[in-house]
């Protein structure tokens, strides 16, 4: 009847990235949605079956230009598995503290996009300042601050510098001191309260059924945190909690995320104290043979990296699982029945990458 | 729960169709199964074995047939399972899991746009990354540029 | 003492009577320009002229002066907001990248003038075309009614209140039609969302003004600010209704909270996503115009309009209205964006209410005669 | 002042128009906006009457107001009629519309 | 002496007959909401010959504020396909 | 579906909250904002942020010694080795036998357009005569002006001879197949490979066969590449 088809993309404000989510809307509700993915596909899945196990690396800190180092990470821990090597104590430190550096600054990325989503501009340049911080912290480990190409098989690249940790903790404060401006900004905001809670609700079960995972999944009450679930480097002795919530609609994955970003300065923290001296980097084979695969806690969910070896000094398949691939299947579900402006509060709640998503 | 003791309720439910079974790490269980029994054994997955979360469908070109990797995850019991199931290359067709994950529909969207291998049972089997008409499956080994 | 019309009579009678007298002076020889001068210095002709003087005055002080003062003050206020530098586009002539940028609205306003304008293919063109004229002339009309001071105003009704509120709610009709002319689904959503919540806001625009009405007695908007002066602002007494006239003016400017309309994650530019060059600049310059009415009229009728000690009236006018400006940019640039159920839900379930409550108040005050 | 023959004979005019849209159109919404245009050329003869009959005077404006009121009340009640109408029978061709009872 | 008064109530009422005219005879229901409010406002315009200021304001307030976006959404409601010729 | 609101942020979350948020940054900001005007003013020089930094390329042309890994690990293929005449007072390490003849030394340029600016390079160099700069403006008018030839990345330093092997892979040789062509210690940029008499017999003559000196070896891959019976195969240390 009165329902018409509304193309969100490739070209429009709401997507962050090249796809197209084609809404039918009755009205103002929403009453199917189609997501339509490949703009941006790159066959990185291709590349890498002519590549060397090592220039692979810089080519999976591409997948997402956001979260590099993560996907670089797991890349290089599925490939020591395959290897079989057990990389040192000091490197494994270290990766954790870039992870969470960039975990921050993808977080802020996300809420940067999510303020503009809901009509917040000022959020954007607040969560952006904040993130040259986190930025700078990652140029002075990796000598670079978007594709940082850090982590190597076997380790990371170079060790820090030795003012790296003062510096750090200086950050970390700063950050922490910014905490009650956000709250103020968002969760004490009676418009921005409106604009999220209530909106696009996940069951636990759909979420759960329907392959979601990271924020999305614990915003719907499912405790679920690859760094405990399945540890990885040295998680499992730093001090630390999984943030869940409870209501599984768009406040509680803001929330989540908002949670998570403190809590990663806890685990800096934490890690910054503990890290012993030693050796950063351990030598791997180069030919190795077999099948071997890791899943870490990516930013934005569940990465995934399959690796299977033939004894070449390139892999003979390598396979990324992108959580953001999987989140854009339950966007549909969650946007039904919701009206047509919350889809930006819950298209900006899934924090949609593209880059990882079409590969 | 460990690697082993899945494997062991396995094994007892499905006797002769598991085989290859192997434990990469202490909560991974790494089997083969045959492609006709796939779907009831995702099933016993689901049901029996609360595996509530399929993570990643993959395809592998292997010279002499394809293999559809899945990987499945259990978050209650926090275990894996790896399960490789052989494909022929001249038929290149296995059962959709989406009746048991409904997540597995975009998974299995994406293995088929690369590599070609027909889901039975798909609600809407299409090309989703390439271009509608797209001629080739780009995964494939004998694909040349 | 001086009034606008006063002055403009003076330059127009002045200006006429040069011309007066050269006519004149070649009247000895060419017999008809005697008849002309006549003509010209009459007092219907001299009165015409100083009626569209004035008009002039008013127009260059809303469009040029005020304008560009007030987009200056928003752009350099949320940029600060910001933590950033905002505009700052030096004078043509100096090198040093540090000015204040006062001249950036100019240089924008030049580079939306040479852009082409494009219309859509299956456009409505006439209608298209004519929304954006539409909307700045009524939205420039306004300024007409609004007293600076006592005497520096053009016409000074006698139904001044009623006739702003008459010109700002053809806006609304404006919106759609150019939504609907545009021929795009994002403009029509937009077109039907920003006329729905314009006429929403409309009634507890008028009722909270209502309040004041009653307080002043008169529809006059001088008359209310002389009643203003002889007792106190009634922004005091009526704090709910000034508070309900605040945000129903937000909303009917299409402001940040409530700026659904043009909501740019979702609706791209809203209502003006088809409109480029100059038309978008008049969307665009209409909406300053119209904000920076909704301050004066809140200078006027809640918070004692030109009142106030040694500047003059004019002065005390603009700082006024441009503190309310200034408040209304503040939240624009602090707040999320409602959502359009939103809108109306707080549109028809708590300013209606309270803008009843303060007409109550105001009632009440009349009749323990405070007032 | 324009005297009071204009005014009635413009009043004449517009209420042709009007009615002649009633009975013309068959689209229910054109047939509202005709019987607003019939409703205007009423109210304008109170105004006109008005301001001859007593020159200070404001009881014809006052029926004018009322008028006007009324008016604008019975366009949103027509008009939201019309869309029950529509979303029964698909179409706003008042001519398809023989139901009366339900 | 040109009588402006007769000479503007003569220019507006030829506008507003002919914009009347528009109304019902217009093909598109929003061209003619449109003429609608043109003729309207010429009402209020002529109100004011009339030296009736007041009901010329409440005219324009009701008339060309309400009345004419009343009538766009009801033949934005009612229309069969909405998108696919929003012109029509 | 949805479910009822939790948190309720009272009467001052409509408006007051969020204004006490950006009151405070508009004030601190007020008089000295926190942004720079970029291309006019740049931030200070950071020594700590700027010591692993990845910028342009700079080849210091003492150390390098023409042993094309670094065209060899990148993962975009943008450096390309380029022959380039020898200086009159060449001083630098040692060169191939070939170059020396030939008086070229190889070089390598780099298509900036094409890099990654990951740090391959730099990471395996056996002499580090790749240089970290922070130079990082680099955008042009045309595609041609962003491919740098091996003069633009010219840098002068000391000669060095420490030669490290980074990639830790050494060639072995198939003595069946080779053909005793000399082509590889003619090629070696380290001049690592001795040519001795092997067990192999061709006329009556024993086909001379290469013999690593894997303290000298750098693991550049050169001699397995251009070996013409492909009997050079690199293999991990």
């Amino acid at each position: 009847m009165t329902d018409i088809w509304i193309n969100m993309g490739p070209q429009h404000p709401m997507t962050h990235g090249l796809f197209n989510l084609r809404v039918r809307v009755d009205g103002e509700i929403i009453v199917d949605a189609n997501p339509l993915l490949g703009y941006l596909h790159r066959g990185v899945e291709k590349l890498c079956e002519r590549r060397d196990y090592t220039q692979i690396i810089p080519l999976m800190d591409r997948l997402c230009y956001v979260s590099s180092l993560t996907w670089s990470h797991a890349y290089c821990l599925a490939a020591e598995e395959l290897m079989e090597i057990e990389i040192p104590e000091r490197a494994k430190y270290l990766r954790v503290i870039a992870l969470e550096l960039q975990r921050i600054a993808s977080h802020l990325m996300w809420l940067a996009a999510f303020g503009p989503d809901v009509g917040m501009f000022t959020a954007f340049l607040y969560a952006m300042r904040e993130r040259e911080y986190i930025l700078d912290m990652l140029q002075m480990m990796s000598g670079a601050r978007m594709n940082q190409n850090y982590p190597r098989i076997g380790g990371v690249r170079n060790d820090v510098p030795p003012e790296f940790t003062d510096k750090c903790l200086k950050v970390m404060d700063y950050f922490d001191g910014k905490r009650k401006q956000y709250e103020r900004l968002f969760d004490d905001s009676a418009i921005f309260l409106m604009r999220t809670q209530g909106v696009g609700y996940l069951s636990k079960e759909d979420a759960m059924d329907l392959g979601v995972t990271g924020q999305t999944l614990r915003g719907s009450n499912v405790p679920i945190d690859m760094r405990t679930h399945d540890p990885y480097e040295v998680y499992d002795q730093l001090d630390w909690e999984v943030q869940v919530e409870k209501d599984g609609d768009c406040y509680s994955r803001y929330k989540v995320r908002m949670n998570e970003m403190w809590e990663s300065t806890k685990i800096i923290r934490g890690a910054l104290k503990k890290m012993p001296k030693g050796p950063v980097r351990v030598k791997p084979p180069k030919r190795p043979k077999g099948e071997a695969f890791r899943r870490t806690e990516d930013a934005r969910g569940e990465a995934l990296i399959y690796i299977v070896g033939q004894g070449e000094t390139s892999p003979y398949r390598v396979k990324v699982r992108s959580p953001v691939f999987a989140n854009l299947r339950a966007a549909p579900v969650i946007l039904k029945g919701n009206t047509y402006a919350d889809l930006l509060a819950i298209m900006g709640s899934i924090d949609v990458c593209i880059g990882e998503t079409d590969k | 729960m460990k690697g082993t003791e899945v494997a062991q309720a396995v094994k007892e439910k499905f006797k002769d169709l598991v085989s290859n079974v192997s434990f990469p790490r202490d909560r991974v269980v790494r089997l083969y199964v045959p492609r006709e029994s796939i779907l009831p054994f995702c099933k016993f997955l689901r049901d029996e074995l609360s595996c509530e979360h399929l993570s990643l469908v993959t395809a592998v070109d292997w010279p002499e047939n394809f293999e559809c990797v899945y990987h499945i995850t259990s978050y209650l019991e926090e275990y894996m399972v790896e399960l490789h199931v052989k494909i022929p290359k001249d038929d290149p067709k296995v059962d959709s899991l989406s009746p048991v994950w409904k997540g597995a529909d975009f998974a299995e969207w994406e293995a088929y746009d690369m590599m070609g291998i027909t889901f039975v049972g798909h609600p809407d089997l299409r090309r989703i990354l390439l271009p509608e008409d797209y001629l080739y499956y780009p995964l494939r080994k004998d694909f040349k540029g | 003492m001086i009034d606008l019309y006063g002055i403009s009579y003076g330059i127009g009678k002045w200006f006429m009577g040069i011309i007066a007298a050269i006519l004149d002076f070649f009247g000895q020889w060419i017999q008809p320009f005697q008849g002309l001068a006549d003509w010209l210095m009459r007092w219907e002709t001299l009165n015409v002229l100083a009626i569209t003087i004035q008009v002039v005055i008013v127009f260059l002080f809303v469009s040029i002066i005020n304008l560009f003062i007030i987009m200056w003050i928003e752009r350099k206020m949320y940029a600060r907001l910001h933590t950033r530098r905002g505009i700052m586009l030096p004078l043509p002539f100096r090198k040093v990248q540090k000015g204040t940028g006062f001249l950036q609205n100019l240089a924008d306003g030049m580079k939306l003038i040479q852009k082409e304008n494009i219309t859509p293919k299956n456009a409505d063109k006439w209608m298209y075309h004519i929304a954006p004229a539409i909307i700045a002339t009524t939205s420039i009309l306004v300024f007409v009614a609004i007293p600076l001071s006592e005497t520096f105003v053009v016409a000074n009704l006698e139904g001044g209140l009623i006739f702003v509120f008459a010109i700002l709610a053809i806006a609304p009709f404006a919106v759609l039609v150019g939504g609907w002319a545009s021929n795009n689904k994002f403009t029509l959503i937009g077109g039907m969302r920003g006329a729905a919540q314009m006429l929403s806001y409309e009634i507890p625009l008028i009722l909270a003004a209502v309040g004041v009405i009653l307080l002043a007695g008169s529809l006059n908007l001088v008359d209310i600010v002389i009643a203003q002066q002889q007792t106190i602002w009634f922004g005091i007494p009526l704090i709910l209704g000034l508070l309900v006239f605040l945000v129903a003016i937000v909303a009917e400017v299409e402001r940040l909270p409530f700026d659904i309309p043009e909501a740019e994650a979702e609706l791209v530019e809203g209502w003006a996503t088809e409109y480029g060059g100059m038309r978008f600049g008049l969307i665009f310059v209409a909406k300053w115009v119209r904000t920076y009415a909704g301050a004066a009229l809140i200078t006027i009728l809640f918070l004692g309009g030109w009142s106030g000690p040694i500047l003059p009236g004019e002065i005390w006018f603009i700082i006024k209205s441009y503190i309310v400006f200034i408040i209304i940019v503040w939240t624009t640039w602090s707040l999320p964006r409602t959502r359009m159920d939103q809108v109306l839900e707080i549109g028809w379930k708590r300013l209606l209410p309270a803008a009843l409550i303060s007409i109550a108040i105001a009632a009440a005050l009349k009749w323990v005669g405070w007032f | 002042m324009i005297s009071l023959e204009y005014e009635l004979i413009l009043s004449a005019i517009l209420f042709a128009i009007g009615v002649f849209g009633i009975l013309r159109r068959k689209n229910a919404i054109v047939v509202l906006m005709s019987v607003e245009i019939v409703l205007n050329a009423a109210i304008m003869n109170f105004v006109a009457f008005s301001s001859y009959a007593q020159a200070n005077g404001a009881s014809g404006q006052v029926f004018a107001l009322f008028a006007i009121a009324v008016a604008a009340a019975e366009a949103a009640i027509g008009l939201a009629m019309f869309i029950v109408f529509y979303r029964r029978y698909k179409t706003i061709d008042i001519d398809q519309g023989r139901m009366l009872r339900w | 002496m040109v009588e402006w008064d007769l000479f503007f109530f003569i220019a507006l009422s030829v506008v507003e007959v002919v914009a009347s005219i528009l109304v019902i005879a217009s093909k598109k229901l929003v061209h003619s909401a449109f003429w609608l409010a043109i003729t309207l406002i010429t009402m209020g315009a002529i109100y004011i010959l009339l030296r009736s200021e007041f009901i010329a304001v409440v005219q324009i307030l009701v008339y060309a504020g309400a009345v004419p976006v009343l009538f766009v959404f009801g033949i934005m409601l009612t229309r069969r396909k909405m998108m696919e010729e929003p012109n029509e | 579906m949805a479910k009822a609101k939790r948190k309720s942020a009272g009467v001052k979350g409509w408006v007051i909250q969020p204004l006490r948020a950006t009151f405070k940054e508009t004030m601190s900001a007020l008089i000295r904002p926190k942004t720079i005007l970029y291309p006019h003013e740049k931030k200070e020089e950071r020594a700590e942020l700027r010591k692993y930094f990845r910028g342009q390329h700079r080849i210091d042309w003492m150390k390098c010694i023409g042993c094309q890994l670094c065209s060899r690990v990148c993962p975009n293929q943008c450096i390309t080795m380029e022959k380039v005449k020898v200086p009159e007072d060449y001083k630098g390490p040692s060169r191939s036998e070939t170059d020396e003849k030939k008086n070229v030394v190889l070089r390598p340029g780099v298509n900036l357009g094409r890099c990654l600016f990951c740090g391959n390079c730099n990471e395996y160099c056996p002499t580090s005569a790749r240089l970290n700069t922070t130079h990082i403006e680099l955008a042009d008018f045309s595609r041609e002006a962003i491919i740098y030839s091996a003069d633009k990345l010219k840098a002068e330093g000391k000669p060095t001879k420490v030669l490290k092997n980074k990639i830790e892979e050494n060639p072995q040789l198939d003595e069946e197949t080779c053909i005793g062509c000399k082509r590889c210690s003619r090629e070696c940029p380290t001049r690592c490979i001795v040519m001795i008499p092997g067990k192999k017999m061709r006329k009556d003559k024993p086909i001379e066969n290469p013999k690593f000196d894997y303290t000298k070896c750098i693991g550049c891959g050169t001699c397995a590449e251009i070996c013409p019976s492909d009997s050079l195969l690199m293999e991990e240390i």
